[in-house]
């Protein structure tokens, strides 16, 4: 699990509101647990960031069984942010990610205004954690999620209430259900965002035409994997052009390839999803990936790569 | 526990009925570390569709560091593996979940239905080598029709095993539900092993309840990544919330899950 | 190219506003060409409906080359509304099209209100077409398209200025680039859509990391294909409940099941897109398996599929 | 103007170099009717990942109803194809488009680069059975290096053409451009037949201008349908607008399009 290139000396470093990374390739959050399920295959060590499953304030059982359907080059998942509150969090997960030197960013989410910044002031007062991203865009519960991630009005309160309660870089994770998402992303750099991360899943749906039932228990679902790529760049695309803070891509991302399309259409970092499920040395291929391109194009960092798009 | 990522080489590809094939795959890091009842995600070909790992329980291991799936023809997955010729690479994780316990405290049945037969042989092998050697410990095993059991049957028996079958045509021994065998033998045993359909495994946990004996079942639920990653294969626990089934099973003690599903 | 059951004697017929179609499986605007390019591979007769390629006032000769990309399972394209504008459309294109049992619906674009009032006068004063379908929702090209489709005000004008022009059944084509599909759904039939059809195509990015442009000419393309279906049969379960008009479902659809999921879903009819290029007998295949199922599962019609989802 | 599609079987599998392969197809609908300079639009495989089918020039056509196609490694589709063995079934569309003018008017010269030597056999073929038939009509054939070009070579020269070779690497013939060798014919003849990258189909194109002969180019473009249907395909036109490739080519004559692309 060596780096296949380890004797490059490729500035990888990328910088997101006040943290520094050590290279663009994060996980996305929901995707790799809370870190150590994949401590066997990955080395955590070699990542840029870690971001933990979305945390509330209390513990979360999540939906009903099926959660997960396999799509055409994707899958819809409705776990309903099943997550083991923010408390059990700093006690029972967290201590493990301090081993190492990878940042940890926590993904927060609410159904108030107020679970926000009270999840935002909690996590102040913990060493060890680098930033906070806010999920102001998932679209399994019905209250919260949806509302807040659609509405430039809510998507900035929510940001701002985050904003009072933590000195942390505050990325905002956007939602790709939106008729304009560079309204939103302006509206939430307005209201203090440090970044801001996109795209959340697509909402979709699946129906099992044996049982004539929707596939999934909570009927409607996000869409991740390859299949939203091309609506996950061009959002990056028009955000990255929008605003002055700096852009993490998400969505469909599982190659070096992949990453690159990001970064030159502006992203500043990248987040890997869904492939960490079908190939979970994905990220780790894709940290080596990035350092051989910068590499063998001579580029003097990593960053050289960002926003290099010719139009 | 540590799981290992390996890509494996098929070495033998066997075909049980034209619906079931058994792939025998060099892994040596997952053979090593494998114990009954755990399985292995595989990635069934280079391609974006189908996207995500099959989770295949472990059939078999063999010393020469190879081991074997045992798996049906259900959906475009398992299509594409059942056209896979020895030579060709499968990428597998494993060895993945918590196994079966493999202290039964006395006299125990396994019962298996269709595929649910593939982590039994493990386990059965396995139970060779342990204290619990003794010959004529009863399986029972159940499918639509004798053609695919007829093979594995035979196998069981190899091992020392007393195998009885059933089967939904009757073209091989009982007539009727595998379930229908346990009756006679429930009062002889500790321990009941069960992996089949989630009606199937209701009904031996029922019976084994009110036999006040001991049950562990081997369930299936959908799965993303079987790392506890995802939080994609929960199963409904007793006394609320949700097992997730490739980290706190496949393999859970009866008790544990509520079978109104 | 017989139909593999011709013994059933299944109802297959459905209504969209006045117009009856034989069977509930039309061919997607820009897919089937003008309908005979795919006549020695598909029996015309046997179609539910077939839409043609978006039609202009004036002929267009659409986007520079790179103007199609294949994707994850789907693939994007920038055609740029080419077409032969309506005047040659109805002295070449029409006349051909004619010769079948199949009722044409013409599928409009335009770049002004007026432009859409213009052509609905002109295709009302011609035999042989069965109904309209207005394009609100093309997001190639920068003016028109995406605004009216996108804005339900905006939607609603187009569609009472085609209204007023035609006695025709109108179908007001959706985009599904938007927020709330359900509210611009809402905004047309108030306005006097006779039914709608969605989805168009998702507006998505690729870029080759080699020459570092954009893989379109035209930068941003539509989405279309098996990836995105889980979006589109989202979009028509929730718009199927909020009209009270026919819902066209379109989206990835190509086999059967395909079908019957939008069916179930509450759509009255289906469209097949990106299906017709990977495999141009899809649209026969999915007449005789929904006449196969309908028979098999002993329903008097195939209505009786429309909107049986259990949810 | 008739298109049939056809699930073709594969007859044999020809490796000429790693990356280049030669299919013999078994399609006798589309065989019968293909012209010299169409192409068929192939299905990958089963799944949704490729997606869309892939253009390959008719390269020869037999009497038993089968066809060949000969390509290159280039991305997934592709990979896939290569893999096929003989048996394999692959969905075939063809034949499309427009192919070759079959009247030179005199001497001809083909040209031919990596494998836009494809199509030239089939023409060359053809040629051999019509009027044109005399012997030692030049050809032109270049490509990186000799691996891919030796057996095409040879089997020109078996249908009595005269062949010139050029590689980039001089491993075979004259090192340096295929165009090079276009000079010294370029005044005993009539007509060029071209097809190969687009800067070589240039060159030549200007070329035949210059020197007042007639020049049919094969087109590549990107294609979603290969029926005039997606509009996907096109290529600048002189005069406004633009050729639809798979409809109105891809053979085209060289003035009927913009070269500065
Ligand atoms: C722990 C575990 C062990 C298993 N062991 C075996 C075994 O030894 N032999 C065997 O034949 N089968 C086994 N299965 C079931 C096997 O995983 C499915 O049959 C297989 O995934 C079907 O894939 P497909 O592509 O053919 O079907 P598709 O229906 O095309 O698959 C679509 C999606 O549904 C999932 N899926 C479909 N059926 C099942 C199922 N029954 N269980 C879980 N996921 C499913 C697939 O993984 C995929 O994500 C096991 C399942 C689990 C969870
Ligand atoms: C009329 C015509 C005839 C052709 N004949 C031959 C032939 O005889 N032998 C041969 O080796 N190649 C031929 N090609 C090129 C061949 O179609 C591509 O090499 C092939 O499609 C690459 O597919 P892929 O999946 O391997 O590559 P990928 O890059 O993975 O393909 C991605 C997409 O791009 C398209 N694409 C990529 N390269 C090309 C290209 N050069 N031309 C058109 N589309 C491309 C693919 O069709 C696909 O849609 C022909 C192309 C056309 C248009
Ligand atoms: C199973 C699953 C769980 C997820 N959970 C969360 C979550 O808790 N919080 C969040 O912000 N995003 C969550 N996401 C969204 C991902 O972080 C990511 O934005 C999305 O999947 C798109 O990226 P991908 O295509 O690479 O997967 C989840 C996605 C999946 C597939
Ligand atoms: C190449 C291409 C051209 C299209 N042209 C049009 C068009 O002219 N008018 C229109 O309303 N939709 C057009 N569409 C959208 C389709 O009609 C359809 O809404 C979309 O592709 C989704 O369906 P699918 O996934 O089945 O392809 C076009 C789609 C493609 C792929
Ligand atoms: S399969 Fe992902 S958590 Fe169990
Ligand atoms: S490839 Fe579709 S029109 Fe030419």
């Amino acid at each position: 699990m060596d780096p296949i290139n380890t004797n490059h000396s490729v500035d990888m470093r990328v910088t997101i509101g006040d943290l520094q990374l050590g290279n663009p390739v994060m996980t996305a959050s929901g995707t790799f647990g809370y870190g150590r399920e994949f401590a066997s295959l990955v080395d955590l060590n070699r990542l840029g960031a870690i971001i933990v499953k979305g945390i509330s304030q209390e513990p979360r059982p999540g939906n009903p069984p099926p959660r997960i359907i396999e799509t055409a080059c994707g899958m819809l998942n409705a776990i309903g942010l099943e997550n083991v509150g923010v408390e059990r969090f700093i006690t029972d997960k967290l201590p493990y990610l301090q081993q190492f030197d990878t940042p940890v960013i926590v993904n927060v989410l609410g159904e108030s205004i107020d679970d926000y910044a009270n999840l935002a002031a909690r996590l102040e007062r913990v060493e060890g954690i680098a930033a906070v991203e806010v999920n102001i865009s998932c679209p399994n519960v019905r209250k919260g999620g949806v509302a807040f991630g659609t509405d430039a009005t809510m998507a900035a309160a929510v940001t701002s209430a985050v904003r009072q309660q933590t000195r942390l870089p505050v990325i905002v994770k956007l939602s790709p259900n939106v008729t304009d998402v560079c309204a939103i992303a302006r509206a939430v750099e307005d209201a203090g965002a440090d970044a801001v991360s996109l795209i959340n899943t697509l909402l979709g749906m699946s129906i099992d035409i044996k049982t004539r039932k929707p596939r999934l228990a909570n009927v409607v679902g996000g869409l991740s994997g390859p299949a939203i790529k091309p609506v996950a760049l061009r959002m990056v695309w028009q955000t990255a052009k929008a605003v002055a803070i700096p852009v993490i891509g998400i969505g469909g991302i599982g190659t070096t390839e992949d990453a690159l399309e990001f970064l030159m259409a502006g992203a500043t970092a990248v987040q890997v999803g869904t492939a960490n499920f079908y190939h979970p040395t994905s990220v780790m291929d894709i940290v080596d990936g990035l350092e051989q391109y910068v590499h063998e194009q001579g580029m003097a960092s990593v960053r050289a790569v960002i926003n290099s798009l010719q139009v | 526990m540590t799981e290992f990522q390996e890509k494996s080489t098929i070495t033998l590809r066997e075909t049980l009925t034209p619906e079931v094939i058994r792939l025998t795959l060099k892994a040596p890091k997952i053979a090593a570390a494998a114990k009954p009842g755990q399985f292995v995600m595989a990635r069934t070909g280079e391609g974006l569709d189908p996207l995500l790992r099959r989770p295949f329980s472990i059939h078999r291991v063999h010393s020469d560091g190879t081991l074997a799936i045992l798996f049906k023809i259900i959906g475009k997955g398992t299509r594409l593996m059942a056209e896979m010729n020895p030579g060709t690479a499968l990428s597998l994780i494993g060895p993945l979940g918590k196994g079966f316990n493999l202290d039964p405290q006395g006299p125990f049945c396994m019962i298996g239905g269709g595929m649910g037969i593939a982590p039994l042989y493990f386990l059965a092998q396995t139970f060779r080598q342990s204290e619990y050697r003794e010959n004529n410990q009863p399986v029972l095993l159940g499918s639509q029709t004798q053609a695919e059991l007829l093979l594995l049957a035979e196998e069981f028996s190899e091992l020392g095993y007393s195998v009885l079958t059933a089967t939904d045509d009757g073209t091989l021994g009982h007539q009727g539900f595998v379930t229908e065998l346990l009756d006679e033998i429930l009062r002889k045993i500790k321990q009941v092993y069960v992996c089949g359909p989630i009606p199937m495994m209701r009904t031996v946990a029922l019976k084994c309840r009110d036999a006040g004996i001991a049950c562990q079942v081997s369930l299936e639920t959908h799965m993303a990544c079987g790392l506890g990653a995802c939080l994609g294969c929960t199963f409904p626990a007793t006394g609320g919330g949700y097992k997730h089934v490739c980290k706190d099973g496949p393999v859970l003690s009866a008790d544990e899950v509520i079978w109104t599903l």
